[in-house]
């Protein structure tokens, strides 16, 4: 009993080997301090209003539009991987299942969390889901990433029952055990549903005719925006689970998944996003000369504004699109782990530009003949609050990378439901 | 097999398990669905969120609509004024105004929220601390009895402004008045023609040229309505207007962003080019009169303006291409004024016309006032009249302007808490009465500066008596026409109480201007150069210390406008 | 055995959930308030014979609707008692002899963004005064008025049943109901016909 | 029948004096807060003062009112809002905004060109007593959600209130006049029903130096100006300006 009071060693799966809990308390605790100031920015918001924010009428999205659009993105690996494994049996990319629909998790309940502190009056929210307004893009972002979050709670829940003393409760096991058999089911229902926020989450802008700058064409009532987002998310969501498995090797100095993961992982990742990058550049080209004179605006003088000239064109589309493509792709580069995930962050970052872009320097750039370019910069509060949803993602993962079984354990085979 | 076995021993125990707990909860959560709690508060919370209590809600009560008149500042603007359950909700322009047009100065349409303003004088002050009226009348009693008093008054021609005249003559004081930037521009035709500058207007219904020396024509000066509106019917956006507004302003205004013409010249050079266009007008003969000639050479005028010599006598063509032509200064500036006198547009239709017989003229305050026992100051003084004196001061006031050397600060009624009358506004052509009842309740204990007096001395006619002879006297000259709903020519009045009827619901009476001619004007010597006092902007329009809240919008909330520097803090 | 103990357990939370929301929550969310004067309609259209609502309750010319009447209309009958009724004396001496108006606590009272035009209803469309506010108009009792603590409408506005399924004709007085109305009747007034 | 009212602002009219900002203000209980700046403020009708670029004596300024265009077509705003708080009324065309059904998300703020949106960043308040300086027909909005320009849509209920008592259903034009076509000194902006084209404002609409702001992207908005000078009109078409001379409202 003492010595159990000690430790959590009895939570701990038997074959898994971690570190003390002091030390991991210790790694805790920092993220703990962020996670704390992260609330206190929140609970600002949500009682003085959004006054504690820096946003203003013409900047009337700020930090957290990107931050969500960003996240949300790189989730993406969730119900990509799932897709991979059950729809198209991809059973290598098995062992990083599990971190995947986590760090799934933990971005979109994030996201929707920093949603609910930026929108004025989050006791209303639900009137979305009463009063819905079907033409709207929002109205499909809400309704898919909330039943999303829902699926991927549902596919968190096994992987949670899996723990060592919760697997104690036999009616649990069982539970888990139905629920696991769904899980095919629910990859795949998650597949439709990402798909489409994803792409309402392109739509998010494109179909902004009063913003020239980031309103597109498209097929039927979707702006190309729309596919372009799907394609860039399931291009980096990869990518990042890639970058995530690698850190968490790192950190805890073990080898979690075997090294031609990896390599798929990168691979797939890298054709995705040289697909996405053509087709991002073919729709570049199109709004360039077709969408933006259209309305009447030369497209060019949308790049006129430092620092956003058209460098940032350059960078998003070569430097942290095709470069890193390229290096998923070919052997030579992928073989070396260091490129391999180098490119992988780039291929991120690439993908965060791209929403950076759309979000941030749409609303920055001037409408009205006589407007001019708007500078913006967050109050504490919006970045504290984005520091609590990156501290809580971490406690989160450690949490579960602690107590639950996300990677398989050398003894292990692949196939680990339930019983011991 | 293990686990079983526990469960089944727990099975026969009857004491609770963490897994009966759970089944528990479980089952609680299920059945919490079907029932109206979470829906309910789902619901009550979203209506909450639509009816926060903190949050101020407007009564639900009828609004009546009422015409009155602004008497925030002596333009005297007209109203209509919503009304609901005794306090004002709104105010808007009186279409029918046959002066002002419907038209109101931005802060006229805040104006309705001045009596609740943070900056409203609530309480009697004596030497910064609280004091009573009682206080207050027995110190004035003291001493004027032991001195004589200077009356100041902001706001001359009105029924208090007799209450100040009658107090000042029975009790051998003085009554002094404060004028407006518009009155002040007049002041030079004074010893010139012999009639008082607040008996003179422009006729500017039939001017054909204006040349302004910086003066707001079009924001604020004058009666905003009167102005703005023969701008708009003769000259907006036409190339070449019936009205011709030529601006000479150092910098952009909104005046000279809408003017005809725009000359911008060098700060504080307006009599220079003044004299300088006086002189090439006769130099050229291009104007009947011969003298007196302006001891200033062209090249000078040129030179201290920043205008081209060329500029200059082009502009004195224009100036005689339409006629009558005025030139209006912002301030008093005898140069300007002669410049009319040469143009000859003095005693002319079109230009500067006499609009009653009045004789007499007010002694403008000086704001040194040597030797008086005690200084009475109207709320109607603007705030940046500070007197220099060892006198007790008495400072009437509805709003606080910041700094003061007042002994007594006495909060007086504020916007249309008083009953009074409105005088011809400053600068018009006609003579014109109006009445502006007490509609609101007042907000706080308040006092007029007449009321004071009157109470201080009993054989002293009150405001309202006054008001009642005035009318009166209206109804015996039986000249005139009264605007209201519809105009009728006072001759066709039945009663005085019919007259006053019809006052009281806001109608305007407007004499018959005396023949032009009347006026005759003797230009003996070019007057020196005096340098006027700065005006500023739109506030000259505006003599009320403090704007209304929403005047924000305008200069705080967008950048429409220069926030108006505050005086004395 | 162990399936049916959970079974048990599972079965006592759905049990005291239900009673929770269906019987202690309403009286927990409503508070009570008897109005300060026991009026009954139907004691006035007897005895004085006031035969029609807009008697009292009038539109005025521009259109606005008067309301509850003021203190006077009453006092033009009651301006001393007239019988010996406790709710007469308290008319009489708490509001009529002191020229109070009465604080009637009114069922019906809409939110301040409702915009709610009798004169549009009754005189355009020629609604009876009962299509909205039910029989209230023969009450021969007064009932309590019920806050809601937490939204602050009168219970009236969401009805009496907690389900809103069993909730007698014309009772209930929320969007979806004028709503409804509308529909029956084929209006489409938008948002702001009925929003400030 | 379904009218849709539009307006008319001739600039060559438009001293900038403001006063349609205010009577605006007042009319739609409009609060002033002292933490508001032009960033954050509530300006549902803004006049924005807009400069030629020249030097000197050719230095010209126009003052343009902005206010909700209330688009026809495709309206941005409606397009976007995800619970029906914004919609164009089929009798009117004017276009609504409900703050009570608003959650506040701003997305119909990213979407208006005009910026003729505004969020309530605070909560409303006045100075002690000033609340009953407060407009009946107006409800005051709330912390947190998005307001704008509803063409006094108060007047209008008065308007439609007062014919059903005479026993009408259309209401007398008279009765019906927002706040800043009341408020304009010089009878700048005029108000009228777009779609009856005998009505003097659609004339207007119609005649060569009529304008719109951004026509372009093709959501008819029904805020039309007018002006005799060829520099201010060519505004109608030109890119945004990146100089500095052009004055931010």
């Amino acid at each position: 009993m003492a010595s159990s009071a000690l430790t959590d060693a009895r939570w701990i799966a038997r074959d898994a080997e971690r570190t003390s809990l002091s030390h991991f308390l210790m790694w805790l605790a920092p993220w703990a301090v962020l996670l704390a100031v992260g609330i206190y920015a929140a609970f600002l918001c949500l009682y003085y209003g959004l006054n504690q924010t820096n946003m203003d009428n013409r900047f009337a999205f700020g930090l957290w539009i990107f931050l969500d659009l960003g996240i949300i993105a790189l989730g993406a690996g969730a119900f990509f991987t799932g897709f991979l494994v059950y729809i198209l049996k991809r059973e290598e990319l098995k062992p990083i299942l599990n971190t995947a629909v986590v760090v799934g998790f933990i971005c979109y309940s994030g996201a929707v969390s920093i949603l609910m502190i930026d929108v004025g009056q989050p006791l209303r929210a639900w009137f979305t889901f009463w009063h819905p307004n079907t033409h709207s893009m929002l109205t499909e972002v809400t309704f898919c990433i909330s039943c999303y979050l829902l699926v991927l709670s549902l596919e968190y829940i096994p992987i949670l029952l899996r723990n060592r003393q919760l697997r104690r409760l036999p009616s649990f096991l069982v539970f888990e055990h139905q629920l696991h058999k769904l899980v095919p089911v629910l990859a795949a229902v998650g597949t439709l549903l990402s798909f489409f926020h994803q792409g309402s989450l392109g739509g998010l802008y494109g179909v902004l005719r009063g913003r020239p700058f980031a309103f597109r064409t498209g097929f039927l009532i979707w702006p190309s925006t729309f596919f372009l987002f799907i394609l860039s998310a399931i291009a980096s969501g990869p990518s990042f689970l890639m970058l995530i498995t690698a850190t968490v090797e790192k950190v805890t100095g073990r080898k979690l998944v075997p090294e031609d993961v990896f390599r798929r992982l990168g691979y797939i990742s890298g054709l995705l996003l040289a697909l996405y990058i053509a087709a991002k550049s073919i729709d570049t080209l199109v709004w360039l000369n077709y969408t933006s004179r259209s309305v009447g605006f030369a497209p060019w003088q949308f790049y006129s504004h430092k620092p956003f000239g058209t460098p940032i064109l350059f960078i998003e589309i070569v430097l942290l699109g095709l470069l890193p493509a390229s290096l998923l792709i070919l052997k030579a580069t992928a073989q070396r782990r260091w490129i391999l995930l180098t490119a992988a962050a780039m291929a991120c970052g690439g993908v965060l530009l791209n929403r950076f872009v759309l979000t941030v320097q749409t609303l920055a750039l001037p409408t009205l003949p006589f407007d001019d370019f708007l500078q913006y910069v967050p109050s504490w509060q919006e970045v504290a609050s984005f520091g609590g949803v990156i501290a809580y993602g971490v406690i989160l993962y450690s949490l579960s990378y602690r107590y639950l079984p996300l990677f398989p354990t050398p003894k292990q085979g692949a196939s680990h439901v339930s019983g011991h | 097999m293990s686990d079983a076995l526990v469960v089944t021993n727990e099975g026969r125990s009857m004491k609770l398990t963490r897994r009966d707990l759970l089944a528990w909860s479980a089952g609680a959560a299920a059945g919490l669905i079907v029932t109206p709690i979470p829906w309910k508060i789902l619901d009550d919370t979203s209506i909450w969120s639509q009816n926060w209590p903190w949050i101020p809600q407007p009564a639900r009560v009828p609004v009546e609509i009422i015409q009155s008149h602004c008497t925030l500042c002596p333009k005297g603007c007209g109203l209509r004024v919503r009304m609901a359950a005794g306090w004002a909700v709104g105010v808007a322009g009186m279409k029918t105004h046959p002066i002002s047009h419907g038209a109101l100065c931005p802060l006229g349409f805040g104006a309705h929220q001045l009596n609740w303003h943070p900056q409203r004088l609530r309480e009697v002050r004596h030497r910064g601390n609280p004091s009573s009226w009682t206080e207050a009348h027995a110190a004035f009693a003291k001493a004027k009895s032991e001195g004589p008093v200077v009356i100041i008054d902001g706001y001359p021609g009105r029924g208090a402004s007799s209450v100040f005249e009658g107090f000042a003559e029975a009790n051998h004081g003085l009554y002094r008045v404060v004028l407006g930037a518009e009155s002040r521009a007049l002041t030079p035709y004074e010893q010139w023609t012999g009639a008082p500058a607040l008996s003179l207007g422009y006729d500017l219904e039939n001017t054909q040229t204006i040349i302004s020396f910086g003066a707001p024509l079009l924001d604020g000066w004058g009666t905003p309505g009167y102005v703005t509106r023969l701008w708009a019917e003769k000259s907006a956006g036409a190339d070449d207007p019936q009205l011709r507004i030529i601006q000479i302003e150092p910098s952009l205004s909104r005046t000279a962003a809408r003017a005809w013409k725009w000359m911008p010249i060098r700060e504080g050079s307006e009599s220079a080019l003044a004299s300088g266009l006086a002189r090439v007008l006769l130099e050229q003969n291009l104007v009947a009169a011969h003298g007196p000639v302006p001891p200033i050479a062209l090249s000078e005028a040129a030179a201290r303006s920043g205008l081209s010599e060329d500029a200059i006598r082009d502009l004195a063509r224009v100036l005689v291409e339409r006629q009558p032509t005025v030139a209006i200064a912002a301030n008093e500036n005898p140069s300007v004024a002669a410049l009319s006198v040469i143009l000859g547009s003095v005693g002319v239709r079109g230009g500067i016309v006499r609009r009653e017989k009045i004789e007499r003229a007010y002694f403008s305050a000086n704001p040194v006032i040597p030797d008086a026992r005690a200084v009475l100051i109207d709320s109607s003084v603007p705030w940046d009249f500070v007197p220099q004196t060892g006198a007790e001061i008495f400072r009437f006031a509805a709003w606080n302007g910041g700094l003061t050397n007042a002994d007594w600060l006495l909060p007086a009624p504020g916007f249309l808490e008083e009953l009074t009358d409105v005088p011809t506004a400053p600068a018009l052509p006609v003579e014109t009465y109006a009445v502006a009842p007490a509609l609101a309740k007042p907000t706080y204990e308040v006092q007029s500066a007449a009321q004071f007096l009157a109470g201080t001395d009993s054989n002293l006619a009150s405001t309202e008596k006054i008001i009642h002879q005035r009318c009166a006297e209206l109804f015996r000259n039986r000249s005139g026409t009264l605007h209201g709903q519809e105009s009728i020519a006072i001759a066709k009045i039945e009663s005085v109480q019919k007259l006053e009827e019809r006052l009281w619901k806001g109608a305007v009476w407007v004499g018959e201007a005396p023949p032009p001619a009347s006026l005759r004007c003797e230009l003996k010597e070019w007057p020196s150069e005096t340098t006027p006092a700065h005006t500023t902007g739109w506030t000259n329009s505006w003599d009320v210390p403090v704007l209304p809240p929403l005047a924000s919008k305008l200069y705080i909330e967008s950048s429409l406008r220069e926030a108006p520097e505050r005086r004395n803090a | 055995m162990r399936i049916g103990r959970n079974a048990i357990a599972f079965a006592v939370g759905v049990l005291v959930a239900l009673v929770l929301g269906w019987v202690i929550f309403p009286r927990v969310l409503y508070v009570k308030k008897n109005q300060p004067v026991e009026f009954l309609h139907k004691t006035h259209a007897e005895k004085s014979g006031v035969a029609d609502c807009s008697e009292c309750h009038t539109i005025r010319d521009d259109g606005t609707f008067a309301g509850l009447p003021p203190m006077e209309k009453c006092a033009a009958c009651h301006a001393d008692k007239i019988g010996d009724s406790k709710a007469e004396a308290i008319l009489v001496n708490n509001y009529i002899k002191p020229g109070h108006e009465t604080p009637w606590l009114v069922y019906s009272e809409q939110p301040a963004n409702v915009w709610f035009s009798h004169a549009i209803h009754v005189k355009r469309a020629n609604l009876a005064c009962s299509e909205c506010h039910s029989t209230y108009g023969e009450s021969d009792q007064v009932r309590p008025y019920e806050l809601n603590r937490i939204s602050g409408y009168s219970r009236d506005i969401w009805g009496h049943s907690m389900s809103r399924l069993r909730r007698a004709p014309h009772e209930g007085m929320k969007m979806s109901d004028c709503e409804d109305c509308h529909k029956k009747h084929g209006v489409d007034v938008g948002c702001l016909g009925c929003h400030e | 029948m379904s009218a849709r009212y539009g307006m008319v602002i001739d600039l060559d009219r438009c001293t900038g004096c403001g006063s349609c900002m205010i009577a605006c203000a007042s009319e739609n209980n409009v609060p002033s807060l002292p933490q508001s700046t032009a960033r954050t403020g509530l300006t549902p009708l803004l006049v924005r003062k807009v400069s030629n670029g020249e030097k000197g004596e050719r230095q010209r300024e126009v003052f343009f009112p902005i206010m909700c265009a209330h688009c026809e077509h495709d309206t941005p705003c409606v397009k976007v809002c995800p619970q029906q708080a914004v919609e164009v009324d089929k009798a009117t065309g004017i276009v609504m905004q409900m703050p009570q059904r608003c959650l506040g998300c701003r997305y119909c703020m990213t979407a208006c060109p005009y910026h003729a949106r505004y969020f309530n960043w605070w909560d409303p308040a006045w100075p002690k007593g000033m609340e009953k300086s407060l407009n009946p027909g107006v409800a005051v909005r709330m912390r947190g959600v998005v307001e704008k320009c509803n063409l006094c849509h108060a007047r209008l209920h008065t308007a439609q209130e007062k014919a059903a008592a005479a026993g009408k259903r259309e209401i007398d034009p008279a009765d019906y006049v927002p706040a800043c076509v009341e408020a304009c000194p010089t009878g700048a902006i005029r108000f009228g029903n777009l779609a009856d084209s005998n009505d003097p404002v659609s004339k207007e609409a119609r005649s060569p130096n009529a304008f719109r702001l951004l026509a372009k992207l093709g959501t008819e908005p029904k805020l039309y100006y007018k002006s005799q000078e060829a520099w201010v009109r060519a505004l109608a078409e030109s890119n945004p300006a990146r100089n500095s001379e052009v004055q931010h409202g």
